[in-house]
């Protein structure tokens, strides 16, 4: 990671801004595409003012196409450019789902790497901001299970800047999750200059020896708050947020499952299939002899995500991850 | 001469921007009591718009799609309808639902985030809100589909915006609709702008209504901000898709029609939307121009059907009941958690009733002000 | 179930059709469409002679649009009608995923049941024919991570007709998946008559005590044969064909591994995020207590499934699921 | 005049069915060593067919999708593109890579299940086989509009069938090519079916062609049979993709344009398909009368470009040259179980390390044999 001494006090969705600002600035074939994207800034701000910066050609309004908007930016990343697509929330992703995993996913593969999809492709996801129906998806766990994707979802804006970066410059296509629940919920002191945070390292934001505590996105604040308030009750817990749910920083999850010898998955996805069973699996295939309690999953229901009227029963919080913290550590 | 049967590109007006009668042109046959009622719908829209609006801004209400300047496609297309026939509504429709029996409590509790909201009372042949732009359109093909298997009466209208004819789903809609000559009008309300994207560059087809004929049938321009020539095209549309094809294996003779409604969106896309950014003023003064409301008005005052006195009652007697519909959907009693659990399938699974336990157990341990809290 | 004398043998993909054919003649709602399955009687045959039987209005030949033909079916549906729509290729499933997950999975919530979805999206699925790229997925944790859908994949044509019938007619949309690998690998017994076989209940196809083998379709008959032959070694594999993958007979899961202790999981799709982290994780979390070794995932690789020269290197098969078999007994 | 602006029903026609150019009909200014070319690459198109499907009869080649009777589309489009130009096929298009610079051994290897056959010489412009329907369309919109924003010369032919037309990728591609304004030529292989899907029953408009209206570009209909009527018209669709727009803010005037060349499939759908189950052998002899193959060769031998002798010699070296690929492709090494896992990413997870590692082993204890029987 390159270090710089000037920094700007950003949001989350500002990081993503200025991270594009960053990399759009270094490589000219750095380009922006999307439902919104231009004159409008996209409809949480993520690209404001880069199309007066970057023109029209470089900040583009498509038609309202989410297969259409994926399926050219696979045309023109083969090609050499480097399309980062807005999809406007992760759960309109749905009509680009073929070209997500027929095509950006296998283009290497099927072509033993003459032709690539070296692209981003960018879309705002998770509840709790009284949204309508199908503007709330958490459904990462749709892209990590298909090879050839990489899946990436930020929790702070430094982390933010410097993961988007890495996903841009990455030769192969990532999927970018942004937790717009707390797109505007704090400020950090982001570098001016571009950098890189790397794919496939989690982050451990607290430190813990009773129970590891694996989460992403926004669901990284109150499993924070959680483990915080636990020291009361003389409990300490290990969080980790994953940051890259494909491919898994399996070395970081297994050292400290080794350490603690308890886990607790967050997310805010359905529980079924979800990530936390793939997580739970990786840890008891590695590590079973370590195992002290079962691992416990803290997760969204297997609902459809309501409307707004019950979303917070819905969601994780923190009370809840305490439950699951406390349960795992007293078993 | 049919009304259907010209080049997209002429568009069919039967008032003018004053709200007179344009020589030549042909208004609908529809009884002065309906006439008035169709105002009463336009003003009713228009009322309710406003206050969704301000109960958004209130925090009474999550994000909410505005209709005003889009009442008279709505109203008028949903006046042409039979009973029997469906509306397949996207998400801004408010007035068509309404004007097809869709009660507006249930439209507040919708946007006021309760999917009560979507259960509309028997008989309605309404269906739910679609907000994935265009997925509704196959949905509508199938519904028409259906009728014309089970050889019930009727037909089916499909909304959509101008944003939505590019989405994939609006191509294979329509073309199922031409392959199977189903008993349905696709009703695409071009209001301009889809978000930020203007019409022009949504497409570079000159009309949208041209797009029709990729699938065999009529597209027709219309002025959708004109209740009688909506009315009047709609109609017409609605009596070809039930009458109006060769008879077929299918024994029905059904055609399926596309209708653009040129007409403009006066204020936010949602009330999470900032207009001021990529469009200007002097556009939306334009385009108020036409406002339908004045101008169906007006005819109905040259028809002798209005006079200050009625509008004010009209007015009255809308602002009581937009006032006392607010106040019912206020007072709805909130969704239970149990329901998120209990419509997921008819029967539910044994993991979900173990989830539906846990959160009742969270609920007595924590209390619901703990679970909600931000 | 009910009871038949009259039988007659069957292959997996002729009770397809027995069964498609069985529902048409008991419910004249029930209509089968798709690419080529009127004249052409499916590319599989799987709908062969039911457009003489039932007429072109209820054996329908539809455009190739798979997002066409799953949305007019949801429409069907939602008008009373039972559409059975046939997906030529479980590959080609995706371009109708956004009305697999955003409608047919959610009208009911949505509407709190005034609208509902009563359909089935049938698909070959998986791999060993030798057939072209997009020809072999095997993605069923896609549609068991969806809240609202169901997933079925039978095993034999006994299955195969019972759990179509249950399909047909259960008041949800169901996704049911053939193994066409064994569309016609071999001839069972089937009832004349309709029948059920109820969704949601495994099969345990071959008792044992020492571990527990989940798997299902066309993994089953590996699975089973490494089994027997592991009784040589004085290995006693119990195998349990799950049937249905949502929702899963969690009962006959933890039953199993209560008594044997160690489990092994068998699934044609890649490893991450596949569905033998959902079976894994949730035997951890009720029974790991009774855990003695850790489950053993034996699966595809995180790989696109590879074009036909490599495909036998990316299956499991019996050498490959005896070793996970054996690992496990002598963890 | 423009061959590219008439109706979409006026199809462009240049031979007559017996090979004798119509009247009034321009015959585009070809070198004569480029037409008898043309005529190798439709024999050798033909043989290599006829080969392939023999191979897969023995167990030599997995599933293939043959072409005969779609040559003229095939070689005609791809001869008139530039080496700069790119292709974007669907998965019959041998005859139109080939004559593109793809080499027919990576053909064979592709169909006999190993992903080098998709890995070209560098250079060829050539995308690689996309098998699920039409969504190889919105990529050469892609292609084609990277080569603008880029400011390289060239435009991109993309391939797709009457099938692929009711796509929602097909509509979501074209769209954007229309707004953008894309060099781009979308050439449509309507061979009258889909499998056993026939043309009529896929759509209900009355040509393909005229589905590019839609898109605000214009379709034409051309004899897909006639070399040098596909010749004519992708030459003009492509220098209008190059040069026929008007110049808009990235500064070059590019036009899509819509070709639907009409022609038929004389074989199989794939070797897995039985046609006779839908269709009757009159339909394919009436398409016969039109074989390219017979009709280009009259009129290469009135033109005294062709006689029995050049025609026997033609068709020996074909013969050969088709030998020596299969030979060529069969002895081509079989691929490596790790190259699997080798292009999955740029850089192997390490997950991915472990599983190689995994079969690697498994390979040493079992065996090869043991892991890959049936
Ligand atoms: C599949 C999908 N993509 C994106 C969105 C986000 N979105 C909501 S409304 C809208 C614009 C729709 O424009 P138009 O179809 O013209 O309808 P209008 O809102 O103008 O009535 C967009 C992009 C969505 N709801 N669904
Ligand atoms: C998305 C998708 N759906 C279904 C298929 C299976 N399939 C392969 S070819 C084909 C018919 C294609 O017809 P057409 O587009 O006319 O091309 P042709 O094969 O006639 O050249 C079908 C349905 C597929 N490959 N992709
Ligand atoms: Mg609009
Ligand atoms: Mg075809």
């Amino acid at each position: 990671m390159s270090q710089t001494t000037q920094t700007q006090s950003l949001t989350l969705v500002q990081a993503v801004r200025d991270g594009l600002y960053g990399e759009m600035e270094r490589d000219e074939d750095v380009l922006v595409m999307g439902e919104d994207v231009g004159e409008n800034g996209g409809v949480f701000r993520a690209t404001q003012g880069l199309i007066e910066e970057f023109g029209g050609d470089r900040v583009i309004d498509t038609p309202l196409a989410e297969s259409g908007i994926v399926g050219t930016a696979i045309g023109m990343a083969a090609y050499g450019l480097r399309p980062v697509a807005e999809i406007q929330f992760l759960g309109f992703m749905y009509p680009a789902f073929d070209q997500m995993v027929s095509h950006a996913a296998r283009l290497r593969t099927r072509s033993r790497g003459a032709y690539t999809a070296p692209m981003v492709v960018r879309a705002p996801y998770g509840g709790g901001i009284r949204a309508p129906e199908h503007h709330s998806e958490s459904t990462e766990a749709f892209f990590a299970h298909q090879p050839g994707l990489k899946v990436v979802i930020p929790s702070t804006p430094h982390d933010t800047k410097g993961l988007l970066a890495s996903a841009i410059r990455d030769p192969d296509p990532v999927v970018f999750l942004e937790p717009k629940l707390i797109y505007r919920a704090f400020r950090e002191d982001v570098p001016e200059d571009t950098y890189t945070v790397p794919l496939g390292e989690a982050a451990v934001r607290r430190e813990g020896s009773d129970v590891s505590v694996f989460t992403w996105g926004a669901m990284t604040r109150p499993t924070i708050e959680a483990a915080e308030e636990l020291t009361e009750e003389g409990i300490d817990a290990e969080v980790i947020d994953l940051r890259t749910l494909s491919p898994l920083d399996e070395e970081t999850i297994v050292e400290s499952f080794k350490k603690t010898g308890r886990a607790v998955v967050v997310h805010e996805a359905p529980k079924s299939g979800g990530l936390a069973g793939e997580i739970t699996t990786t840890i008891q295939e590695e590590v079973l002899l370590y195992q002290e309690a079962p691992v416990k999953r803290v997760t969204g229901f297997d609902v459809p995500f309501p409307l707004y009227a019950l979303e917070d029963y819905y969601l994780p919080e923190a009370a809840r991850i305490k439950d699951g913290i406390r349960e795992t550590v007293e078993f | 001469m049919s009304v259907l049967q010209r080049d997209p590109t002429d568009r069919v007006e039967i008032l003018d921007e004053d709200g007179h009668v344009r020589e030549g042109a042909e208004v609908p046959e529809i009884g002065d009591d309906r006439l008035v009622e169709m105002y009463r719908h336009l003003r009713l829209a228009r009322h309710f718009d406003e206050r969704a609006v301000s109960l958004q801004r209130q925090g009474r209400m999550g994000t909410y799609p505005p209709l005003s300047g889009q009442e008279a496609a709505q109203v008028g297309s949903s006046f042409a309808m039979d009973e029997q026939d469906w509306l397949v509504p996207s998400y801004r429709e408010h007035a068509a639902m309404h004007a097809h029996g869709w009660p507006l409590e249930q439209i507040l509790l919708y946007w006021m985030g309760a999917e009560d909201g979507n259960v509309p009372p028997a008989e309605t042949n309404t269906f739910s809100v679609a907000v994935p732009i265009a997925t509704q359109i196959p949905h509508a093909a199938g519904l028409a589909w259906a009728m014309k298997l089970k050889g019930d009466d009727g037909a089916v209208v499909c909304h959509f915006g101008d944003g939505g004819t590019s989405e994939g789903d609006f191509h294979e809609g329509l073309n199922f609709a031409g392959a199977f000559d189903v008993p349905a009008v696709f009703f695409c309300n071009n209001n301009q702008w889809a978000i930020s994207v203007p019409r022009d560059r949504q497409t570079a087809s000159e009309t949208l209504a041209q797009k029709a004929q990729a699938y065999g049938f009529d597209g027709v321009q219309v002025d959708g901000m004109d209740p009688l020539a909506v009315y009047s095209v709609t109609e017409e549309a609605l009596d070809r898709a039930k009458t109006g094809g060769e008879p077929d294996e299918i024994g029905t003779a059904t055609r399926p029609t596309m209708i653009e409604a040129v007409q403009y969106r006066f204020g936010a896309h949602t009330t999470a939307d900032d207009p001021t950014v990529y469009r200007e003023e002097s556009e939306v003064e334009r385009w108020k121009q036409k406002d339908p409301i004045p101008r169906f008005e007006t005819f109905l005052r040259e028809r002798g059907l209005l006079d200050d006195e009625r509008v004010e009652a009209i007015g009255q007697a809308i602002q009581d009941e937009v006032a006392e519909t607010i106040e019912a959907a206020e007072q709805h009693p909130q969704p239970e958690p149990a329901e998120m659990f209990a419509s997921v399938y008819e029967d539910m699974p044994d993991r979900l009733e173990q989830q539906l336990a846990y959160l009742e157990e969270l609920r007595d341990s924590h209390g619901d002000d703990t679970l909600t809290e931000e």
